[in-house]
């Protein structure tokens, strides 16, 4: 961490940015938080461990329109996100630099209280992020460093950045389980039982938008949902088809540009698997147009602005999907 | 909010009969916009306009939905009848309750009430419908003419006679097409090629004509009055220029042994050829898969013996890329491939022929200089069988659905040039049905019964079979004496069916002009516009629209050509106003809409945006409201839905769901 | 035989064949083509007006039924999917429905096969059930 | 059994100018009849189907959704079947998965001169959707507690 901080000095001294976008501690340990960083004096409050699990790119949208470059630390995986919005023209290369932060999986605290821990007051992390420390009302318990790990982390895209100025830190292979397995899970279900399993999550929606304003891909000027471009006279249908169909849009909006960065579900207060949505879109267009990496390189024609003559018939996607 | 009126159309009983139109006009008078409903007889006569443009003016209508017909139809003329009475011409919607519903459904309940939701939807939509207007565009006073047969040939000398560059594309070495192969022409037994060449003449000849034979249409881009079009010579390895036409090349080429495309496979070629004598241009090609130049490295007879120095082995495919005002398409027909007819044995004995084969061995340049010969022997035929309908009226998928149209009277034809000019020739024709409407046609046809002694039985051939003796034994019925025939013949000739040239499906697919079942060209209107494609600017001459005769081909050569010209006479378009609009406030910049437009029509811009006081430099979409020509596949792929459809926008589909979802 | 009785029978043959009789274009090919066509004395042509009017009474008394040899010949050749051999066979499952008034099990062929059986039939059978 | 008892489903048809919707009045002009639940709604072209139009269509009530474009390579607009597929494909796939049956949404390609296949082809989807009954509402999909 110490390493970051004394480079992101560096950086901000001889003028190469401007500022510095990161982590700084929040008002408990295990709850840091998005900042800017204007001077060094400043940079003592950078913090950077396993709960800085927040993908910065979106942020650098609107630290293009501001002068000087932004320095900004992204995860293997936030730089995919950063790629995909170089391709949508969102953000300015020339406006950024990017140092790849290493990464050994992020963890989060309701995961902790998944496992049965009440009255948290503070967390630490060993060094080599094996075991985590929770101390409690109730006294210090021990809990494995992969079981507090954020789900996204156990099916990690992998160690690499796919855009970096440089690279500072390293990274771990954090992958134990099978990406697709809750999708196909889903997929083996029965219609009624798959309408009833959506509708069980998808009713604890608030509409908070929360998912909306994390999500790197959901980054219109102005939602969809804001605007009056898709109703029809009658105001009162158009609220309740944009309440219903909300996130089933918004993940049709999203595919083919979605990371999989997890950032849904992991902000979701609601505890929606929201990635679910996304990771079938994904593990369609992997099937049926081969293989397909959103943010992979900043170039390539993304899945649903492309075709091939022979692409499979709808009707056979559908079948093809059981 | 709109003051919408409905109309709703009787079309005399075509709509009443199965669809209350009076309930209709009842119940739709009460839908949200609505202040005026009436039903009429005619919607689309005179009096019918007349009635909407009452409406319009008295009550101060601002849209009108006008229940008839499908709007390919009428809904231009509706449009026109609003237009005169002063509402914007996008302000009327059609539904269609008679295409969609009263001839489709017999229930009247059932038809009325489908009927009442059809209107439904057009009225919501119309509720939100906006003024448009139509803008510009330029046409360029070129026409493309795609086949060098007589269709192509007739269509572009029309053209340039009114005074418009043409260009012919031709695949084959020179111009003619199938007619240039045949021998007599019916019902007149005019020689084809006496008749033809002065055209091809004519045309090489014409100042406005640009002949490019041994070429391909590559690619076409573009739009009505503004096509770009790829041409790809092909390299003839023959100088243009230079040669002279001499013909001493293709007498010294030593490679003489590839069969004659131009006579139907029945002599061969050398490897550089004219196809025929009368060919245009009269400058050879060489065949690279025959030449031994191009296989072996050894040889270069012909560049030795030309004097003008006109070969060249090095010429390279060239592409040539024009600008079109407007685009015919000629393409012409072949026989169908007779590999499923083993009744017919026409693989096995060489005695069995195709009546285009025929013309060939009829025709005094063919190969057997016009003898009447078995290709077997060379022996004197004395007894010849025709079979009509071969492949065509099949519903099996051995043949063709449709009639050929042209081989009952090309079977006389033959019948009667055979036994004028073979008396000691017995001819004799099974047929199903024999189809003789045109001028003049029957008569030509009983002339060969009556005066030539054809003889003709009422039945199908079932089988032919080759015997040892060389004869052919041919097993037909007289289903008028009720009998089963069977008859020694030493040539049997198939009226084998036709069917549009092969390489009309890549064209139709570049030219996005829609093609049936068959592989025919699909017209705009099977009765009343019958040379255009639905495709704007894209017209049919010839057969590639159907099966035609000579005279009806060049009849239609010159309506196309008319059409053409119509549409070349013009110095602008009115273009659809349909097109495709960002909403710059609501514009990301990301590039997805650029990427789905097939015609370019997007680009982005920088711009000071001026966001409910946010003022801010952003990249936005731009459309080329001319090469829009309103798809909406970008509309679908905007996800902030900043680009919007004009005439069938989110909101206005949106409308017609919930109308029929109701 | 009732009037109900014979429109019945037309439409069990229609059944049975799975032709529909109205593709006909009277083009004579399966008469062309018939080897048995100087036996018959209804030809394989007119078959296709003996379902169209019902006469299926005719059908199955005509010598016709018990001459062809089930070759298929018609079958194959037909540009109209009409297929008179269909109908000729249908006619004669009728028949031989309507004599034992039942369908025939497999056990009970071995018993049938004797030389008053036509042989076609046999082969008709054959050929119609082997899939 | 009485009419009006019978399932009368909610069937919307996406039709693009140039081939279906002129393949269905090819069916019209030819008296080739098919159920009245179909309602077309005419659109340039299958690629301006908006996925929010069919979810809009199924949380409205609608039974089944049809799309019908030119056949893949003869689109008017050189390649907007093209893109519909694959949203479709991508849209009905996820409709299938939140337990819309699969039978509720088709892509089909139909030519102005198809009248004959425009007809067959609405009969049996009507059939189709009459065999899976009437569909739950997508609407439902997220109630407030």
């Amino acid at each position: 961490m110490q390493e970051l901080i004394n480079r992101a000095k560096e950086l901000l001294a001889d003028g190469t940015v401007a500022r510095v976008l990161g982590w700084k501690k929040g008002d408990m340990s295990y709850n840091p938080e998005v900042a800017y960083f204007n001077n060094a004096e400043e940079l003592e409050g950078f913090v950077y461990n396993g709960f800085c699990a927040a993908n910065l790119s979106k942020y650098l949208i609107e630290a293009s329109k501001l002068e000087g470059k932004t320095l900004v630390f992204l995860k293997p995986c936030d730089s995919y996100s950063f790629n995909q919005l170089l391709k949508e023209h969102r953000i300015d290369r020339d406006k950024t630099y990017v140092i790849g932060v290493g990464c050994k999986g992020k963890i989060t605290v309701e995961k902790i209280r998944d496992l049965g821990i009440k009255g948290i007051e503070s967390v630490e992390i060993d060094e080599n992020c094996e075991n985590i420390t929770v101390k409690t009302l109730y006294g210090d318990k021990t809990v494995a460093y992969a079981d507090a790990m954020l789900e996204r982390c156990h099916v990690c895209k992998g160690k690499e950045h796919v855009v970096s100025d440089e690279v500072i830190g390293e990274s771990r292979d954090t992958v134990d389980a099978e990406r697709f397995a809750e999708v196909e899970r889903i997929e083996a279900m029965s219609p009624a039982e798959k309408f009833a399993f959506f509708k069980a999550e998808l009713s604890k929606c608030i509409r908070c938008n929360a998912c909306r304003n994390v999500c790197p891909a959901c980054s219109c000027r102005k939602c969809v949902f804001d605007s009056t471009k898709f109703d029809s006279a009658q105001k009162a249908n158009v609220d309740s088809f944009e309440e219903k169909m909300f996130h089933i849009i918004r993940a049709f909006h999203v595919a083919g540009r979605c990371t999989d960065c997890g950032e849904c579900s992991r902000v979701c207060p609601q505890g929606i698997p929201l990635h679910l949505f996304n990771r079938k879109f994904i593990k369609d267009i992997n099937k049926f147009y081969g293989e397909f990496k959103a943010g992979e390189d900043a170039e390539t024609k993304g899945p649903l602005t492309n075709f091939t003559f022979d692409d499979v018939e709808p009707c056979d996607a559908v079948k093809g999907g059981n | 909010m709109q003051r919408i009126g409905v109309f709703v159309c009787h079309c005399g009983s075509n709509i009443a009969a199965t669809v209350d139109v009076k309930k209709v006009v009842e119940i739709v008078k009460n839908e949200p916009g609505v202040v005026h409903a009436e039903d009429y007889q005619y919607m689309c006569s005179e009096a019918g306009q007349a009635l909407i443009a009452k409406a319009i003016a008295e009550k101060n209508l601002t849209g009108i939905v006008v229940c008839s017909c499908s709007p390919r139809m009428h809904e231009a003329t509706f449009r026109k009848a609003a237009e005169r009475a002063g509402l914007n011409p996008y302000m009327v919607e059609i539904a269609n309750i008679r295409e969609h519903c009263s001839w489709i459904h017999k229930n009247i309940e059932e038809a009325t009430e489908k009927a009442v939701i059809l209107a439904r939807a057009a009225i919501a939509k119309v509720n939100l419908n906006a003024p448009l207007k139509a803008g510009e565009s330029r046409v360029t006073k070129r026409a493309l003419v795609i086949g060098g047969g007589i269709a192509g040939i007739q269509t572009a000398l029309d053209i340039a006679d009114a005074g418009y560059e043409v260009d012919i594309v031709e695949k084959t070495p020179s111009i003619g097409g199938r007619m240039s192969q045949l021998d007599k022409t019916f019902p007149t037994l005019d020689c084809s090629a006496c008749i033809l060449t002065p055209k091809m003449v004519e045309a090489a000849a014409h100042e406005k004509i640009t002949i490019y034979t041994y070429s391909e249409v590559e690619k076409v881009s573009g739009f009505v009055g503004d096509f770009t079009v790829d041409i790809r010579k092909k390299a003839r390895s023959v100088d243009m220029d230079k040669c002279t036409g001499c013909g001493v090349c293709q007498e010294k080429c030593p490679s003489k042994k590839t069969p004659s495309e131009f006579n139907r496979g029945l002599g061969n070629r050398s490897a550089i050829y004219t196809p025929f004598a009368q060919a245009i241009p009269n400058v050879p090609v060489i065949d690279r898969d025959a030449c031994l130049k191009f296989k072996t490295g050894k040889c270069g007879v012909c560049a030795k013996v030309c004097q003008a120095g006109a070969i060249d082995y090095e010429q390279k495919d060239e592409i040539v890329t024009e600008k079109y005002g407007a685009i015919v398409v000629a393409t012409g027909f072949d026989t169908i491939k007779l590999d499923n007819y083993d009744e017919y044995a026409y693989n096995q004995s060489k005695d069995v022929i195709t009546s285009l084969e025929l013309e060939r061995v009829m025709n005094a340049a063919g190969p057997t200089k016009g003898h009447l010969e078995r290709l077997s022997d060379g022996k004197h035929p004395k007894e010849i069988v025709f079979i009509q309908c071969v492949g065509s009226r099949c519903s099996d998928d051995r043949g063709k659905p449709y009639c050929s149209k042209i081989c009952c009277m090309y079977t006389a034809k033959h019948a009667m040039l055979i036994r004028d000019k073979y008396p000691d020739v017995n001819v004799t024709v099974f047929y199903i049905d024999v189809r003789t409407p045109g001028k003049n046609f029957d008569e030509f046809y009983r002339r060969a019964v009556e005066d030539y002694g054809v003889n003709y039985i009422k039945g199908q051939v079932g089988k032919v079979a080759p015997q040892p003796d060389g004869s052919l034994l041919v097993q037909g019925v007289d289903l008028l004496d009720n009998k089963q025939i069977l008859k020694k013949a030493d040539m049997v000739v198939l009226a084998t069916a036709i069917e549009p040239d092969p390489s009309v499906r890549k064209i139709a697919t570049m030219l996005t002009a829609s093609i049936d079942t068959n592989n025919f060209l699909t017209e705009s209107h099977a009765k009343l516009r019958p040379v255009e494609s639905p495709t704007a600017g894209v017209f049919l001459s010839g057969v590639c629209q159907g099966p035609k005769d000579i005279p009806e081909t060049v009849a239609q050569a010159g309506a196309a050509a008319v059409k053409a010209i119509g549409l070349l006479a013009k110095d602008k378009l009115l273009t659809n106003p349909c097109t495709a609009k960002p909403d710059e406030l609501l514009c990301n910049g990301c590039s997805a809409c650029a990427n789905v437009c097939p015609y370019g029509a997007i680009t982005y811009e920088v711009k000071l945006i001026n966001d409910h006081g946010i003022r801010e430099e952003r990249r936005v979409a731009q459309v080329n409201n001319a090469l829009c020509q309103g798809c909406g596949a970008c509309t679908v792929t905007c996800p902030s839905g900043a680009m919007d459809l004009q005439g069938f926008s989110n909101r206005q589909i949106i409308a017609e769901v919930d109308a029929i979802c109701r | 035989m009732s009037f109900d009785k014979t429109k019945k029978q037309a439409e069990m043959i229609r059944e049975i064949s799975g032709v529909n009789p109205y593709k006909c274009m009277k083009c004579g090919k399966c008469s062309a083509s018939c080897p048995s066509f100087n036996e018959m004395d209804i030809k394989p042509h007119q078959f296709v007006s003996y379902v169209l009017n019902d006469d299926i009474e005719a059908l199955a008394n005509s010598k016709s039924l018990w001459k062809c040899l089930s070759c298929f010949a018609c079958i194959e050749r037909c540009p109209r999917d009409v297929k008179p051999g269909k109908l000729i066979d249908a006619a004669r499952q009728l028949v031989v429905r309507e004599r034992d008034g039942d369908y025939l099990s497999a056990d009970q062929i071995p018993e049938k096969l004797d030389p008053e059986l036509p042989q076609q039939l046999l082969v008709s059978a054959f050929r119609r059930y082997r899939r | 059994m009485p009419m009006n008892e019978e399932f009368k489903p909610k069937i919307v048809a996406f039709c693009c100018n140039w081939c279906s919707y002129a393949g269905a009045d090819l069916a019209g002009s030819s008296r080739l009849a098919y159920p009245a639940d179909v309602k077309i709604i005419r659109v340039p072209c299958s690629c301006r189907v908006n996925p929010m139009f069919i979810l809009r269509a199924f949380e409205k009530g609608a039974d089944g959704v049809i799309i019908c474009g030119c056949h893949p390579g003869d689109c008017h607009y050189s390649t907007g079947n093209y893109y519909a597929r694959r949203r479709m494909a991508m849209l009905f796939s996820m409709l299938e998965y939140i337990g819309i049956e699969n039978g509720r949404t088709r892509v089909e390609w139909v030519s102005a001169a198809e009248g004959v296949k425009f007809s067959t082809t609405m009969n049996d989807f009507v059939a189709k959707i009459k065999s899976l009954g009437e569909n739950v509402r997508l609407g439902d999909i997220r109630c407030k507690n």
